[in-house]
């Protein structure tokens, strides 16, 4: 195991970028995800069918063509992904403004995969909100949009938030594909480039990798366990 | 009941009804939920409906401010068809307030935000006089030392008092009531009368499905009796409880008043 | 052309091409990507320090320093077997440089300039494995052969299996040639084969538990992969390419990098010009 | 699009494959994921946390990870999973009995990962049985193992159902990684390898494996939809 | 009465009774649910324990076939310690006959298959003669023509008459009863105290928990009081009813024999 101490820096270079990468793809996947979400339930029919087209190509695709079309397909299209190089952002995630597009696609990939469960656990919530709150916020006089912002939305992220957290935990696990599809020193990456050049032994390199996620998924199921029995308690 | 005829004065329009139905038919599927339904309420009207569970009181009364489409008619209310749907039908609707059956008051705010959240975001009004005003309706439904809870934390006749203010805040022009008080404990029933009893007395139109054959008695002008979907009788309360017309009525009224 | 300068010349503004040429873009851009192998000694193997090394990397960077590129601003990306053509056809980078045989299929989506060296495949083994002799020795079915995703060795040695219709009993491929060695340390194979200079760096890494077995069984001719149709930019590194066989940094770059596990410093071979 | 019709039996004889690896990787998952909910729930303390560190350990890895071990440690251990070389079996799963133990890696990852994911769906149906029937049978005079087979896990399994299906289907889309490890032949392996060694182009191939996944994943979603509202109707 | 003497007499043991508790405790963490318990049921006596709702009686109930451990004391059962776990505990739960309030048949087996499901999993008995039995005993419960529907399907005291059917099939030595009419109609509870009062009759020992002070009179060879998870008072029903000793028994007393 002396691999884990003599190429810590490795391990914890590549923690890093992983760490980057989910969050970035977190943020999107819940931004396009809710989005997804209000199209799902919105009175408007065209909107309706293309949330639920959305929902049922990206959750029903293995995450690894949904990579290789963002590795392969944007760039055949013409896109670098460029509009993910924002300026502020970039000073925190350094690899968002860089020449080599594949940490952008990475993100993109992730959140667009993501994004279709993120609309599935809210409009869960959504659903768990009793109907009477929608009523009596439309009996008032508010909008769609409003009753949504004001009314449904801040109460059905509340129930959302299990399975939000589940989501966003599989999709830090997914977060390891990355590697395959050109995105050089995250973890998983990391671990390959230790056993392929440096000739170290694959099983200590595999537990050193497999480490550097638990660090970040048991932790947030644990959480998740607690909220989970915190309201099954309050629920009673 | 002095006020009563003052604000119809003031709208200068009293002989046209504020809420006219005509020939409305509403179908849940196979089901013929309204059928042919007439009805027309005057300014500082106050109508009881009355019937049998499933005759279609509370549609009705979801009809009139389009919480249910319905499928042929027409709706007037205040002179104006209802409109189909956006921004015309959501400001029609502010101007109908409705309380529920369960209270419905939204569950993150607090009993301050639930009366304000609607002058603020539909009226537009400052947030400020928006409170000013929310305070006075909460002390006039006496719950004022409530404001700052949220409604998990109030008794059901507090949280259907906080309802109508809500409700209220927004000045509309005629009140809905889909069986207000029967999910309360029977020690709660009667402050939430009360405040209804008030606002009849203060002349606000209002449209009330209810069994509180006590309320009837004493607020109605009209007693309407449902079944089936459609109007059976259409009576002032004295007459209808006295003196019912139908078969259905009477087998119905006999049943209820037994209790 | 360029003004022709040696390898030490690698002032940028000192040089200059015809305008709206791929040359004169990379030059004024003082920077070329490269798509190159990670994972082959000799070839293209990247270190720790994230910079790959070998005989292929060499040549990319005499390309740019024909172009007037310093070997600083060199950009490498991996160019894996399964994808050398979606990187150049989607610009992710200006060549490849990637043990990339020469081949009709390949021409219809790329051009290649070069060959600039003709490798052959062959089949590495267990050095106490006497069983194997060549490729027809798979054509009993018992022995199972590792080799890599969209490469041509991979494609080739199927006719050699019992049952080329269905390679699955036989035919291992994964996606980068270390995966195969790792499998054949372990015996889940027995032979691995792709083309001699790649496994030649595997064996010298080896420290003799792999040995070559056979002989070399196809011309695999390497060439330097181009936007289709920029002519102009095949033909100036068919160019440089004949320059430099000739001035001695092709026979260093060999001798710095491949040569190591294989000293005969190869005659370049003649370019061609399709 | 003509990658799709020149090489037809290439997609259709990948989806077979990728077919048999996700049937046999199922069985194995629900076996191995009930096993593991039996022990979640015993009364006996270590079984219990053998079951929590084994769902743990697998729900919180990515399955990258899994199939790195699977495909590279156990040799490395020595084994070639020849244990799954099941005479019977073999006649239908051909690959299973070959040399070339990939395809037997793929699917012991797949099913060990898939299991813990079982494990918690077979969890929350047998929470979902009421307490009073196991009361019951244990009133009556049945043993552990008889109230889990004959009351409490025959009818977890209807409220087990909807939740069990979403794991397969996440499973299936999961299949895709096998190809990255050593399975020559199924839907993505020969999709990748249509590319660069035959030249041909990348986003038809992959449309094309695409929809391969999508035939498999898109009915069963919708079933279970169904299943789901018939479920809710029932419920009222 | 006769037959219950024979009973008695069959079995040898007269003098011994059948269930015996000695000083049992036990705590819901903080909560002393059963303090010092000291109990002794004869074979074929049928007792009767009422009490405030939360005094401990369902899990005086429990305690008795283990569905609910001890912290001390001793409970013998047929002149047995309780064992404490694996196919001892099974057996002697399969000779203590439980009914709950909630019946708690397998919802997903036929009323035939609740009823065979214990003697030919635990007792081992072939399956035909099971269901022979079986269906003699839904005859005895009156649901013999309900054989083969699901739970479900059937009213709320033909399944409790299922349940106890379910526990006889089991040919216990003592029947144990919490609250068996508590969740039914009105109209049902007299259907199961007829099986019950012919159980009784017929000398099975039975502890049953019931608010139903018609069967405590009338079935009841002992009358227990139950409060805070004390014993407060064991006495003969017509000297319990007529003369309770301790006030929270007067209290008690008073308060449900007002309905
Ligand atoms: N959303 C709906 N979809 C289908 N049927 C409905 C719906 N809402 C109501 N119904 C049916 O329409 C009929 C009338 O319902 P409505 O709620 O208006 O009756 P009601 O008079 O208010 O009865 P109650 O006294 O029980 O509240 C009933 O048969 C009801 O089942
Ligand atoms: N599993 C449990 N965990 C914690 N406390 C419990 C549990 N079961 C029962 N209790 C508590 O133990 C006390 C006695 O409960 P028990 O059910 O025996 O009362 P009871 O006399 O049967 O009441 P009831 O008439 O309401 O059925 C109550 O205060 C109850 O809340
Ligand atoms: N030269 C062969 C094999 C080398 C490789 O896998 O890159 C090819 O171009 O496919
Ligand atoms: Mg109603
Ligand atoms: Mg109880």
């Amino acid at each position: 195991m002396s691999v884990l101490v003599d190429h810590l820096d490795v391990f914890v270079g590549g923690f890093w970028l992983t760490f980057q990468l989910c969050i970035l793809s977190a943020i999107g996947a819940l931004v396009v995800g809710t989005l997804v979400a209000v199209m799902r339930i919105s009175p408007i029919p065209p909107l309706r069918w293309i949330g639920t087209a959305y929902v049922t190509v990206f959750r029903n695709s293995p995450l690894t063509i949904v990579m290789f079309f963002a590795a392969f397909g944007l760039p055949a299209l013409g896109s670098n992904a460029d509009f993910l190089r924002v300026p502020g952002l970039s000073s925190v995630f350094s690899r968002l403004s860089i020449d080599l597009p594949y940490f952008r696609f990475a993100v993109i990939a992730l959140a667009l995969y993501t994004a279709a469960f993120v609309c599935e656990a809210i409009r869960s919530g959504i659903n768990a909100v009793s109907p009477g709150q929608a009523e009596a916020a439309r009996a008032i006089g508010l909008t769609f949009g409003q009753n949504l912002r004001y009314v449904v939305l801040p109460q059905a992220w509340k129930s959302a938030i299990v399975p939000l957290g589940s989501v966003i935990i599989a999709m830090i696990k997914n977060s390891a594909l990355a590697g395959f599809f050109g995105v050089v020193g995250d973890l998983s990456n990391s671990g390959i480039n230790l056993t392929s050049a440096l000739g170290e032994p694959i099983i200590p390199v595999f537990i050193g990798v497999s480490i550097g996620y638990l660090v970040m998924t048991v932790p947030l199921g644990m959480l998740l366990d607690r909220v989970e029995r915190r309201r099954a308690v309050a629920a009673r | 009941m002095t006020e009563r005829s003052e604000a119809g004065e003031v709208s200068g329009t009293t002989d046209q009804p504020l809420i006219r139905l005509d020939g409305v038919n509403k179908w849940f599927g196979p089901l013929h939920v309204l059928q042919d339904v007439d009805l027309s309420v005057a300014r500082g009207e106050v109508v009881v409906v009355i019937g049998p569970s499933g005759s279609g009181k509370s549609t009705l009364c979801r009809a009139i401010n389009r919480l249910e489409p319905i499928n042929s008619g027409t709706i007037i209310f205040d002179d104006q068809p209802l409109p189909a749907e956006g921004k015309a039908l959501a400001r029609l609707r502010s101007e109908v307030g409705m309380v529920f059956q369960s209270f419905n008051l939204f569950a993150h705010k607090t009993i301050l935000e639930n009366v304000t959240l609607g002058p603020i975001k539909v009226r537009k009004e400052k947030a400020a006089s928006a409170r000013e005003r929310a305070m006075k309706l909460l002390e006039r439904v006496g719950i004022a030392n409530q404001a700052d809870k949220y409604p998990a934390q109030l008794s059901g006749g507090q949280q259907q008092r906080a309802a109508i203010a809500r409700a209220l805040a927004m000045q509309p022009k005629a009140m809905l009531f889909d069986e207000p008080t029967s999910a309360l404990d029977p020690e709660m029933v009667g402050e939430v009368l009360d405040v209804m009893t008030s606002l009849a007395r203060d002349g606000m139109t209002m449209v009330v499905v209810t069994h509180e054959m006590g309320f009837a008695r004493h607020a109605a002008n009209r007693v309407i009796f449902m079944a089936d979907g459609q109007l059976v009788e259409d009576a002032a309360p004295d007459e209808f409880f006295a003196n019912p017309r139908s078969e259905r009525a009477k087998d119905f009224l006999s049943k209820i008043l037994t209790h | 052309g360029g003004d022709g300068g040696d390898g030490d010349d690698t002032g940028s503004g000192s040089k200059t091409f015809e305008a709206g040429s791929t040359m004169e873009r990379l030059n004024k851009a003082q920077k070329i990507i490269v798509g190159t192998k990670f994972d082959q000694p000799g070839f293209g193997l990247k270190g720790l320090d994230n910079k790959p090394a070998g005989f292929d990397v060499e040549i990319g960077k005499i390309i740019a320093d024909e172009l007037g590129i310093a070997a600083d601003k060199v950009e490498y990306i991996e160019a894996p077997s399964a994808v050398r053509e979606e990187v150049l056809e989607q610009g992710k980078a200006d060549i490849v440089v990637a043990t990339y045989t020469i081949n009709d299929k390949r021409k219809e989506r790329i051009d290649f300039a070069g060959p600039y060296y003709i490798a052959g495949q062959h089949i590495m083994v267990r050095s106490d494995d006497s069983s194997i002799t060549g490729p027809d020795s798979f054509k009993a079915g018992d022995k199972k052969v590792c080799s890599v995703q969209g490469s041509t060795p991979g494609d080739n040695i199927k006719k050699y299996l019992a049952n080329p219709a269905s390679p699955g009993a036989q035919l291992v491929l994964f996606d980068g040639y270390q995966k195969c060695v790792d499998a054949l340390t372990n015996k889940q194979v027995d032979a691995v084969t792709t083309d001699n200079v790649i496994l030649l760096g595997y064996v010298a890494k080896s420290e003799g538990k792999f040995k070559l077995t056979g002989e070399k069984f196809t011309e695999e001719p390497y060439g330097i992969g181009v936007k289709k149709g920029d002519t102009a930019f095949r033909e100036f590194v068919n160019a440089t390419l004949e320059k430099i066989y000739t001035d001695g940094r092709y026979a260093k770059a060999w001798q710095d990098t491949a040569g190591k596990f294989d000293s005969t410093v190869p005659q370049g071979p003649a370019v061609n010009r399709y």
